[in-house]
């Protein structure tokens, strides 16, 4: 279990090494990396010279750590980690990390991806973007909630 | 009690965190909120469409009904969009 | 479009950098690294102390190239990769990479779990695994022919 | 016609590779199968139980009543297990 937010950038290598921590139990591991992008994909598409991510200090890290423990409840998962950066990152720049390490990859790959649908809509980060029209705050989308929402249905 | 904005509300507040004496008929967060609508323009204006806004008590999300007592951390916020 | 067979060992982290290339159009990455457990999933359970992976030098690279290319056609993915190792590695040491690049996580984690799926159960590998009872073939997996069959039929 | 033999079918058979000339009646994978049975006691073990080997054809997987032609290549083996 394991949960950092930080301004600094990450290394998947590294963090990659020391989550599965030479745990010759772990078949697979699922990782997902999300990067800052030029485009703004909501409304009119302007383009994204920077964004700047603000944080709650301490609600962060307590909301961070109560997903990662649901999913390692709901998994049988080895080791976890999420990283999440905050302040001020250019296009390209990774912003999140999610690592999910299990013996099966179907596990790794559902928890990982569970992980990511909830930070975006449970963890309190807020995204205001440098656009050529200045800095603009981004508005939730309502696909990010369907997409958490479908983690507390009974499977179709 | 100590109160916290974070996003657009906290630069329409015109401050990120305050520390207040509420009045004791303000019991739950929508009374809190009626509440600092009167204190300020700012505060008016940033809590004009609570619809947009989401509520923590001691870090814990809760609905408008939840009650808040002084020694409560109450912030307010837009949906969040992390990742 | 890129696939590796190779045996050395690889860096996750290089990969990803050369995957994303600074396409800036990238949002997110989804990867999935498989790992030599020190178990034998199968059966009874033998104690593995090295894997040698064989392969089928000119049709692995096709296989891997064609199912790239079905993911590639499936989803809208930016960038894609598979490195794939064969020969000998120790429990820890990573067989298998993908990595897939989109505007949109959805898109990356099911063509990650897709080329994983796929790669199971056509590309040709085959393992056998050292265990204290001497070398052992290891036998493919139904589930995994399940899983790769999920994607051959329209969501339920 | 080039063979091609991996994992346990290349052990049993004894071979990685080996280049073939075939009789002109041996036309389909089966009827390859069969006369390769013919050639060994190895070969005869490996192709003992062919419910589980695959067969591809110039680096195409194929069925057993797939054609076989002079200058095909031809590879069996179990089932992958790979990743």
């Amino acid at each position: 279990m394991s949960v950092r937010v930080q301004e600094a950038a990450f290394d998947v290598a590294v963090e990659m090494a020391e989550t599965t921590g030479g745990d010759t139990s772990i078949g697979g591991v699922a990782m997902f990396v999300g990067l800052v992008r030029d485009l703004d994909p909501h409304a009119d598409a302007k383009t994204v010279s920077a964004l700047t991510l603000e944080h709650y200090p301490g609600m962060t890290e307590r909301q961070l750590e109560s997903i990662e423990a649901e999913a390692l409840q709901r998994w049988p998962l080895a080791a976890t980690r999420i990283v999440h950066r905050h302040g001020r990152m250019e296009p390209g720049e990774p912003i999140v990390l999610v690592i999910c390490c299990s013996a099966h990859r179907e596990a790794a790959f559902e928890a990982c991806a569970f992980l990511m649908d909830w930070l975006k809509t449970k963890a309190p980060f807020w995204k205001v973007e440098d656009t050529d029209d200045g800095p603009r705050w981004v508005e939730a989308r309502a696909a990010d909630d369907a997409a958490a929402d479908r983690w507390a249905k009974p499977e179709c | 009690m100590k109160l916290k904005y974070f996003a657009w509300v906290r630069q329409r507040a015109g401050t990120g965190s305050e520390t207040v004496d509420v009045p004791p008929e303000v019991s739950t967060v929508a009374e809190l909120v009626g509440w600092l609508r009167s204190r300020s323009p700012g505060l008016a204006e940033a809590f004009q469409d609570t619809t947009a806004i989401r509520c923590a008590v001691n870090q814990t999300y809760v609905e408008w009904d939840h009650p808040v007592a002084q020694n409560d951390e109450v912030a307010f916020f837009p949906p969040v969009t992390g990742g």
